[in-house]
């Protein structure tokens, strides 16, 4: 049975998550946790997971079941032990230097729009080995040369204590690389162009020759996301479920972590 | 322990207080939050622990609130809180932004009853830039240069959360979220609702032990129920995401804000009291 | 996670290995340590979280171990562990005495992944004087003069224990003896014995998830029923009041040590093995 | 029915301690713990519990049931907290300044004689606004002018945090005061003299004129001990319940926290 739909943007960012997790360059992923509002990385977990690889995930956005018992407080304490492999982060604002903004634009602490808050951000983007940026919207006003204001640093000086960096940011245009001090043109997704790119990005970021198109989700990726991941990510992002797969949370669904 | 009523639980907080409540995930307190915006409390200064959302928000929209400290206000897909946005907008509210695990640090400092606690990371973050009172310092036990962030104990004058069940006793059991035990070991105060209170000691019960917090912690107990909502509650009851929703779009204004407060708040009070 | 047995258990420690284990009366591992003497380790350094026992005592007494943190050995109203004591008059062990909050502490620290953590107390006590790799600092968020301790870190090789069972996947449930679970966290790896393999994920059911412990933390696992011996193991069964005074009494001189080992350690590696 | 065998001097120990915990000049004695080795307070909380005291009431020498749910750390938690009011200390060797000694005699850490350990005393001394120290032998090893080591110190300087002191030392021939800087002679046990205490006592203390007996426990609260106390401490304490009351602990008696 083939599904004729169109591959959806945030599926191909989905996909561009998964091959960033296995990248066989990067340190190893043994143990992967999500934040809250991730549905882009909690669904590239959930399809890893579906397609049988051997890791440990701990999605944070689940009211009853989980892989926790200490508490709010257990992601931090793990990712200071240096038992999260890797963790995903957005921000209202991202620049070249890799600063993510989760506070606010205009004065401090937002004045013009405010954000939700910085979260864990400033602690888990230096715990974690690995750091995947991800924002849907890529315009502009989201890759800015400059954030407004630095929920957590891109780079930091060398005496101060950080496990790792951003690995890559992963949009709804492309796919950058970090190389730990600046962002690498990777891929760029279907429908988009070098310039469509520059000119929808204000953070200064480097264009190696021959940036290669982003490897679309397979047929068999694509079954799996609108199946399986879909139906187990209905009960914690059923508006992101309804958007990208128009699939409706008909009863409450908390499924367990797994 | 004898249960008081909601209104009376309420009663106990006084105006400028520090409230510590938790997420709209974890047991928050929303019949008790309903409460204290009737009472017409002003002055308070909210802890999210460590962040916070429908509760916090209506707080500040009602004029509760004059501070928080948090590492978000989210309403989850929602997105940020409309009041207190538009707080932050109007210059209404003081902002401490922190982030979760300082959050969980300065509660931990103070269950262990010292004055601060160190935490890693958070340096070259704008939120310890604005954060005169925490301390970076050159850890002792490094032989090389190593700053480390000390974050102050946050002793909150009361925590407020909704449980699932309190015995005679006052133990309440919040099962695996222990955030809350040390947020009530924190505090000076818990106030607490619960769905119901059962019968025993639930500490004497090995297997529900570990997820009780102890009576001595706990200052007053009413029962709610539903008391959660529009938060859910554990596997005892779903979020209702519809109204969170619905308040997510009624609260983008001060006149779709007050309608609320007139429908689902106020409008509590001559029910409960008929 | 499949289960391995008690032995091969044992031979994942490693000579010279930090190991902590908790007290008689918190999930004592005592058929693990009897393998641990049968394996002949050596070079051992003891954690006692935040005091120890008989297990410490044995592994003392039979040359296991060269170094000992803890804020005692004590077998209870037996007194101090007999071969504990030998070994301080004969100088063949060295001793970090502490006292319990700061072993508590130190873990907490290890836990969160910061290097230190300050507690109060413990100014005066001669037990500051002996551990120069403590500090004291002057409180940098107070206006007077106000020193405080912090103390390092303490990041176990191994944290070893008994728990009353495990599930497949690997979560072991503790009950209320949370600092296992700090123990457990703050270890980079963690040795367990449980009575009994239970079916399903504890984690899911949020009645006992609160006393699991997650398998995220724990290396290996092996079966052992009454696997707390002589101790007792939560509300399962009791300590062997009996058998631990007649150790007391055997262990005060080396030969009566010699025939305990003979008589209850070395004497089960045949039984097992038959 | 009376009882007619005699008073025990660990009776005695245990009626002043409850003396002590009752004394109205003070702080208030909401919330008592009890340590680990401790069965004299043990006994006079118990006591007071069943003369239906209003107190709540901490036993850490409980292999099930008991007041916590945190762990081991709980008591030092609730202490840190201020919410324990009275604490109970003893030692291999105490000294004219209340300083303790659990570690040991001789060269550190105790070559001549082992002590088990300091435990949570260096903590649980500072934290706690009452100290009530007892120690059944009283004799010149153990009442030392100078202690060999010092496990928890009785006095501190003055920039030093520390929330109390020992309130008084209860001991087999009397009990002492204790103002803060010295030990004051307040009553001695039948069959006890000034002389006797005198000559097994090698530190100093101040003797005031008319030093009282120590007022025996009543024949109510006899009745408790030997009674319904026991039967609360056969679990914890056998030997102790042996040697004091004769009791055996029949069948294994874990009784919970009340």
């Amino acid at each position: 049975m083939s599904d004729e739909r169109p591959i959806a943007i945030q599926e191909f960012l989905i996909a561009s998550v998964v091959r960033l997790i296995l990248d066989p360059n990067a340190p190893p992923a043994r143990h992967i946790a999500v934040g809250m509002a991730s549905p882009i990385p909690a669904a590239a977990c959930w399809l890893l997971k579906k397609q049988g690889y051997d890791l440990r995930l701990s999605l944070l956005q689940r009211q009853t079941g989980g892989p926790f018992s200490e508490g709010g407080r257990e992601l931090f304490d793990l990712a200071g032990q240096g038992r999260i492999d890797i963790f995903f982060l957005s921000g209202g604002q991202i620049d070249s230097e890799a600063n993510i903004n989760m506070v606010g634009t205009g004065e401090w602490p937002g004045d013009k729009v405010r954000f939700p808050g910085s979260f864990g951000s400033a602690f888990m983007y230096m715990a974690t080995p690995r750091t995947i940026l991800f924002r849907e919207e890529h315009s502009a006003r989201v890759l800015v040369e400059k954030v407004d204001h630095i929920s957590a640093p891109g780079i930091s000086q060398p005496e101060v204590w950080r496990r790792g960096q951003a690995q890559a940011l992963v949009t709804g245009r492309c796919v950058f690389r970090f190389d730990g001090t600046r962002f690498i043109l990777a891929s760029i997704h279907p429908g988009e162009t070098l310039e469509s790119v520059d000119s929808n990005t204000a953070m200064s970021y480097l264009t190696p020759p021959n940036v290669p198109q982003t490897e679309p989700p397979s047929a068999e990726e694509l079954a799996l996301l609108r199946g399986p991941v879909c139906d187990e990510m209905l009960g914690t992002y059923p508006d992101f479920c309804r958007r990208v797969w128009g699939r409706e949370a008909t009863t409450p669904q908390e499924t367990m972590f797994a | 322990m004898t249960t008081i009523s909601l209104e009376a639980l309420a009663a106990r907080v006084t105006d400028g207080a520090l409230i510590a409540l938790p997420p709209d995930d974890s047991l928050s307190p929303g019949a008790l939050v309903h409460a204290l915006v009737r009472r017409g409390l002003r002055g308070l200064r909210l802890v999210g622990v460590p962040t916070s959302g429908y509760a916090s928000d209506l707080l500040i929209g009602a004029g509760c609130a004059v501070a928080i400290e948090t590492a978000a206000v989210s309403l989850g897909e929602a997105g940020t809180g409309p009041r207190f946005a538009a707080a932050v907008a109007a210059g209404t509210i003081r902002v401490l932004d922190a982030t979760c695990p300082v959050i969980h640090t300065a509660l931990q400092a103070a269950e262990k009853g010292v004055p601060f606690m160190p935490l890693r990371g958070v340096l070259g973050s704008d939120v310890l830039g604005h954060r005169p009172e925490w301390h970076v310092i050159a850890n002792p036990f490094a032989a090389d240069d190593d700053p480390i962030l000390l974050v102050p104990a946050i002793t909150p004058d009361f925590a407020i959360f909704h449980a699932s069940c309190a015995d005679e006793e006052g133990n309440v059991w919040v099962g695996r979220r222990r955030e809350l035990a040390t947020m009530a070991h924190a505090a000076k105060h818990s106030l607490v609702t619960v769905e119901r209170i059962v019968k025993g000691r639930m500490l004497d019960d090995e297997k529900l032990a570990p997820g009780v917090i102890s009576g001595v912690y706990v200052d007053a107990i009413a029962v709610a129920e539903h008391g959660a909502w529009p938060a859910g509650l554990l596997d005892e009851y779903d979020a209702d995401r519809a109204h969170i929703s619905a308040y997510a779009k009624a609260a983008r204004t001060e006149a779709g804000f007050s309608d609320y407060l007139a429908q689902h708040v106020h409008g509590q009070k001559a029910k409960s009291a008929a």
